[in-house]
């Protein structure tokens, strides 16, 4: 029985356990291992790509909704908190809460246009989203600096570089674990069952009752304000915002990709994804540095996993685990998968008839 | 105010250009109408054709219009292709998310191809007759941009032929409408579909030729239109080809007109803001479509 | 039975823990610089994306400076050796490049790449780290509105007095023969725009009034409608703040409305050598400011097109001359402090270069307290099919035409 | 007396109408069938009346309420609990969660458990009466066609309708089966749920139902208890196309 197992004490559990635990101390002792400051920052992009995809996989893993566009959202918390420090004069963090709020609140009539019908639409806003904030940044030059960029001013002036950047790390790795935290507990909720079962079937969580769209929109709005948080630390630690670095549709597909190559319904996919996707990109720039081959390495890696991995690299490696684990729970099936899809077949067959 | 003939000016340079994007928008409402399909690469293999089509003429100094010769059935074949051999493999459940990360990731290895090939140099064709243009009641109209118009409409007219005077077209709007149904009717719908997509994309071999005569293009340009192309089928009602030839002549003509108060990079925010209240009031787009609704 | 998800869960973590311990084990180890061995210049370049063609040219003038100063015996006995990155035209890039030469690689020097949008913030992290920052390309006022205090721009003048030459002889025209109405365009990119608004400030100063003022995307392609208003308006001069191809766009669109103002100046598009094949050879009149001509007069100038045309086989544009200029820059630097490498020796640099004056292929050098560079560019203009200086009166090669012919 | 009506429910796609003026009563507290010859629109009329479709004209009124072109899930918690023809699972997830899944919503607590005890209980005990407890801990669609058409009814029952409108509960299960189903509709309704069951299983339309509705092209054209329909010249008369 599931609710009795869950407090027992079994090897594959024992040994998640470990590894959860071996991969916290390596992320805490991380600063102080690395080598050089260029090391502890590529460090700080990866866990930036951690958290933003780890946001994303509120809309994406939960519902099933695939969003191009949350490298807008991430933009627009950066642009937030550049904006609340250099023209309010807010200070850093409360400009970061700030901007990461109004963030969320832009997402409701986002998603009130995007959520309200199925599946395209809401692709299609996402991807408009990041064209239309790029064209509105750069226009707007009087307010947001246009081309010429947006300086934010460090949060704590009086660091040096590799100091920052270690201060950074730890926060980075804080948003990371509040991110996880949040999706755990989503996970594990009456809401998260919700969103669960319109990714499996909207119209029939729908007749069961579920609120879809009320429901589809808070999780959106949750994974704005995440995004969003990510966004501005990234441009508080960064400094320098350009809207054609931060409203870049690369930086959404990348989410997607991490998250996707991860696995979109486990807590730690996107986390997963976002390291090997930041090693694969590190690798395609020194293996094809000096062509554009790299955006095709990232091209083919997507369609596929699309194609061939649509669920991720953790339930392929969760399956490969269980192989070698002593429990089977095959017993459960009282037919074949074979058997089924022939019965299957079998009752639309019985369907078509009937309606020819 | 504006002078009157920078107004008509205006006119007809939003005319023009919604030509060309009605011919482009029209290809993406059929590959949705058909499979339920965002197509990112669409605008990707325009360039594509764009680039085929400067290549032809500097390489090999033919006139960029015959390249369409050969890119024409290329496009059409690899349409074909597209949907049969990647598109048709997902599961049909994710199947609306997925083809769109997939066209993605093909538009994206397009670009990146097309940057390795050609470099991210910004190209341009030379024609002789490039600067060359006519005088209607005062307004300048380039001859390049006529050409341009002129294959987008005669491209749109053909396709608005093959759709209701063949078999084929019959077949295509049959499964376009209800897919079990023609089936039932003995259409071989996989069949169809891939006709339909390679279709799709030749609109995209024709675009791609007009695009090339009088704009620049280079490897990442795809992005400029993939928008204004979404924002359109979708204003036009998802799956509507009439709607979004509408839509097209409407927002490009919006475009034109607003560029002269705006200025350029504002007055492409009017596609984006057609998509979002269109989303937001009516969903089913303003011309008539009724894809959109449930799918 | 045990429980699916949570076993997944808990492998998932299994995963994550190795690839962050290979993530962690990736990584170079710092090489240890001592003084016998080569001195190593690190630069990033946007070897790829939006502004990979001018940061090839700006490589190619790297690497001839390198050769020709390795050629004769290098600095201080130590040759050039230079570590060229990648950044992908991308900012994030630039940083964690900049990062790793300086805290990975462990450089003697670093030098600046392409494009203000880069140079600002790599300048950044030289700042950060102390180092001489001296840079090809970052001409827009921003740059030095930073506050940094490391950083030199390797070029005669800045985007916005690009055209003062050509402002000062505009405004000594006598009243009726001045231009009165002008229409500018600029691509929305600091570096164009600068040079286009350099000049509207100082003619709207002057009384010169702006009839048409558009700014545009880089990304733009269509430039029927900006033509159009620029057409109607009738302005009696049109100026351009140009890349190249937009340049090339905008003078084809004007030319198909049949446009005919009295005097076009646009930046960067009219000196490149496709220039006149590209609009089909129609260029009478147009003019456009420019650093660096093969033909100048100075020194070190003649060594380096011979030396140029004989490495690469044709000879060397402005890109690659503003980089060249920067390694001269260097050179002088690290000749006159003795030294080069990380620590006390990039401030000895740094002071150096404030205080001194260096020759270099685009003629003597010297920054005001933000590394501004004091000058102003020459102005050329296409008579005849040929493009040739004009401005200023002591260096030109032929009269400026005004108003221009018919294009 | 609360009851299910639609008055003039009109549907057409395209030039193609399924739903002509269509007003129906079912009735309160019985087992309601609603038959018809293929394509004689029961499955438009159910999505109409569940809120699926928007229906073009006309409305549907539940216990006096009007429920026209409300959303699926205020249709759904007015409680009007519904399957679909070609049994829908979610099939990702395991049999207890797809239970537990219509289980009504909790205000603003976004974080509150799925699984609190009297959820688990409810739901365990729902799965136990149709046979497929044992089943629980597993992936839905690791179940067989009929097990998956139990697990739906279970989900439906879960969500406490007081009206159940079942498509096609017969369709591709085995005899043993559906006298199952058959006994538990019975058994259900003895308990005051109220049916209105879409089926093609004569035999099974006959035993359980005290009320028929037969549909040909979009329209009502007979009703009554099995005796009657029967012996109906028109019900055959359209099914046979006589």
């Amino acid at each position: 029985m599931p609710s009795a197992s869950e407090r027992l004490l079994t090897p594959t559990r024992a040994a998640g356990g470990v590894a959860l635990l071996a991969f916290a101390a390596v992320a805490l002792a991380y600063p102080s291992i690395a080598p050089n400051p260029y090391l502890l920052s590529v460090g700080i992009v990866v866990l930036n790509y951690a958290v933003l995809s780890t946001s994303w996989n509120f809309v994406g893993g939960f519902t099933g909704y695939i969003s191009l566009g949350h490298g807008a959202l991430a933009g627009l918390g950066a642009y937030g908190t550049g904006l609340l420090v250099t023209k309010a004069g807010l200070p850093s963090f409360v400009a970061l809460a700030a901007a990461a709020v109004m963030v969320a609140v832009l997402a409701v009539p986002l998603g009130y246009a995007a959520l309200r019908v199925r599946g395209a639409s809401f692709v299609i806003v996402s991807i408009a989203l990041v064209l239309v904030t790029l064209l509105v940044f750069q226009s707007w030059a009087s307010f947001t600096g246009g081309s010429r960029g947006l300086n934010v001013p460090r949060p704590f002036p009086g660091l040096l570089r590799p100091e920052h950047h270690r201060v950074f790390f730890y926060l980075f790795l804080a948003l990371l674990a509040v991110a996880l935290l949040v999706w755990w507990l989503i996970d594990r909720s009456r809401f998260g069952l919700g969103l669960k079962a319109i990714r499996e079937d909207e119209d029939k969580a729908e007749a069961l009752g579920t609120p879809t769209f009320a429901y589809k929109l808070v999780v959106f709005v949750v994974s704005a304000f995440f995004t969003g948080l990510a966004g501005g630390l990234y441009a508080l630690w960064f400094g320098d915002l350009d809207p054609i670095f931060q409203f870049s549709i690369l930086t959404g597909s990348y989410m997607v990709l991490m998250a996707l190559l991860g696995g979109v319904r486990n807590l730690f996919g996107p986390l997963v994804g976002a390291l090997l996707v930041g090693s694969a990109l590190e690798y395609f720039k020194v293996e094809f540095g000096n062509t554009p081959l790299h955006l095709v390495a990232t091209g083919v890696l997507l369609a596929l996993v699309v194609l061939f991995m649509p669920d991720g690299v953790l339930p392929a490696l969760g399956a490969l685990f269980r192989r070698f684990s002593p429990t089977t729970d095959s017993s459960i099936r009282e037919v074949t998968a074979a058997e089924l899809a022939a019965q299957r077949t079998g009752g639309d067959l019985h369907a078509q008839s009937r309606n020819g | 105010m504006p002078s009157g003939a920078l107004l008509f000016q205006s006119v007809i340079l939003g005319l023009l250009l919604g030509g060309l994007y009605a011919l482009l928008a029209a290809g993406l409402t059929l590959y949705f109408g058909i499979m339920r399909v965002v197509m990112i690469a669409h605008s990707a293999f325009l360039i594509l054709a764009a680039y085929l089509a400067w290549w032809s003429h500097t390489e090999l100094g033919i006139d960029p219009l015959l390249s369409m010769v050969v890119t024409v059935p290329l496009f059409f074949g690899c349409g074909v292709l597209l949907q049969r051999l990647l598109l048709a493999r997902l599961r049909a459940v994710t199947l609306t998310m997925m083809s769109v990360l997939l066209t993605f990731a093909i538009a994206v290895v397009i670009e990146g191809l097309l940057g390795y090939v050609f470099s991210g140099t910004q190209r341009r064709i030379q024609l002789g007759y490039g600067a060359a243009s006519l005088e209607l009641l005062g307004a300048r109209i380039a001859v390049v941009k006529l050409i341009a118009f002129g294959l987008a409409g005669v491209a749109l007219a053909s396709l608005y032929l093959v759709m209701k005077k063949t078999t084929f077209g019959w077949a295509l709007r049959a499964t376009i409408q209800h897919r079990d149904a023609a089936k039932l009717v003995g259409i071989d719908t996989d069949r169809v579909a891939g006709y339909g997509f390679g279709l799709g994309l030749a609109t995209a071999a024709v675009g791609g030729t007009a695009l090339s005569l009088d704009t620049t293009i280079y490897p990442s340009l795809h992005w400029h239109w993939i928008g204004p192309l979404m924002a359109i089928i979708v204003v036009g009602g998802l799956g509507s080809v009439p709607g979004a030839a509408a839509a097209a002549m409407v927002l490009g003509l919006a475009q034109s007109l607003l560029q002269i108060e705006l200025g350029t990079t504002w007055a492409q925010t009017v596609f984006y803001i057609a998509l979002f209240l269109t989303l937001a009031v009516r969903p089913q787009g303003f011309f008539g479509g009724r894809l959109a609704q449930r799918f | 039975m045990l429980n699916r998800t949570t076993r997944t869960r808990w492998a998932t973590a299994v995963g994550a823990t190795l690839a962050l311990a290979l993530g962690a084990c990736g990584g170079d180890e710092p090489e240890q610089a001592s003084t016998d061995e080569p001195i190593v210049v690190g630069i990033s370049l946007p070897l790829t994306g939006d502004f990979s063609e001018p940061g090839k040219g700006v490589q190619r003038g790297y690497e001839a400076w390198a050769k020709i100063t390795n050629d004769k015996g290098g600095l201080l006995g130590r040759t050039i050796e230079l570590k060229v990155l990648d950044d992908q035209s991308n900012a994030d890039r630039v940083v964690a490049d900049y990062e790793q030469l300086i805290g990975s690689d462990q450089v003697d020097i670093v030098v600046g790449p392409f494009s203000t949008r880069l140079v600002v913030p790599a300048a950044r992290v030289a700042e950060e780290y102390g180092m001489l920052f001296v840079e090809p390309a970052g001409a827009a006022a921003e740059v030095f509105q930073q506050g940094f205090k490391n950083l030199f721009y390797a070029a005669p003048a800045v985007a916005n007095d690009h055209y003062n030459h050509l402002a000062e002889h505009l405004l000594a025209l006598p009243p009726g023969q001045r231009p009165t109405t002008a229409a500018y365009a600029a691509m929305d990119d600091p570096f164009a725009q600068g040079t286009a608004y350099g000049l509207k400030a100082k003619l709207e100063a002057g009384g010169v009034k702006t009839v048409v003022d558009e700014v545009y995307p880089p990304n733009t392609t269509d430039f029927s409608s900006i033509a159009a208003k620029i057409a109607t308006s009738k302005a009696d001069m049109v100026v351009g703040g140009s890349q190249y191809q937009d340049g090339v766009n905008l003078i084809v669109a004007l030319q198909q409305l049949n446009y005919q103002p009295k005097l076009a100046a646009f930046s960067t598009a009219p000196t490149s050598p496709e220039f006149a094949a590209a609009i089909g050879n129609k260029t009478a009149g147009i003019l456009s400011p420019t650093g660096y001509t093969q033909d100048a007069p100075y020194e070190s100038n003649k060594e380096f097109v011979e030396k140029y045309t004989a490495q690469f086989g044709s000879p060397p544009e402005e890109d690659e001359a503003n980089a060249y200029t920067t390694g001269q820059v260097v050179a002088a630097a690290i000749t006159a402090a003795g030294c080069a490498e990380q620590g006390e020796c990039q401030k000895k640099l740094v002071d150096w270069v404030r205080a001194n004056k260096v020759d270099t292929v685009v003629g003597p050098l010297s920054w005001d307290e933000t590394g501004k560079p004091q000058g102003a560019h020459m102005i050329q203009q296409w008579v005849g099919g040929e493009i040739k200086i004009v401005l200023p009166a002591d260096a030109k090669e032929a009269d400026l035409v005004y108003p221009k012919p018919a294009w | 007396m609360r009851s299910l009506e639609t008055v003039e429910l009109t549907k057409a796609f395209g030039g193609n109408v399924v739903l002509d003026k269509t007003s129906v009563s079912f009735r309160h507290g019985k087992v309601n069938a609603l038959i018809g010859p293929n394509g004689s629109g029961k499955t438009t009329f159910f999505n109409c009346v569940t809120g699926m479709i928007r229906p073009d004209s006309g409305r549907v009124t539940y216990g006096g309420t009007d429920i026209t072109r409300r959303t699926p899930h205020v249709i759904a918690r007015a409680g009007l609990g519904r399957t679909f023809q070609l049994c829908r699972v979610f099939p990702r997830m395991t049999v207890l969660d797809n239970v537990l899944a219509a289980t009504r919503p909790h205000g603003v607590n976004l974080f509150r458990g799925a699984r609190g005890r009297a959820e688990v209980d409810r739901a365990r005990d729902w799965l136990t009466r149709l046979g497929i407890e044992h089943l629980a801990g597993a992936e839905a669609r690791n179940l067989s066609w009929g097990q998956q058409k139990l697990l739906e009814l279970a989900g439906v029952l879960m969500s406490e309708p007081e009206t159940v409108l079942l498509d096609e509960p017969a369709g591709g299960v085995n005899p043993a089966l559906l006298d199952r189903i058959g006994g538990l509709v019975r058994d259900l309704n003895a308990e005051g749920r109220t049916f209105v069951i879409v089926e093609h299983n004569m035999d099974l339309v006959m035993s359980i139902s005290d009320h028929i509705v037969v549909f040909d092209r979009g329209r009502p054209i007979a009703e009554g208890p099995p005796s009657v329909i029967r012996t109906d010249e028109r019900v055959l008369g359209a099914y046979l196309g006589v």
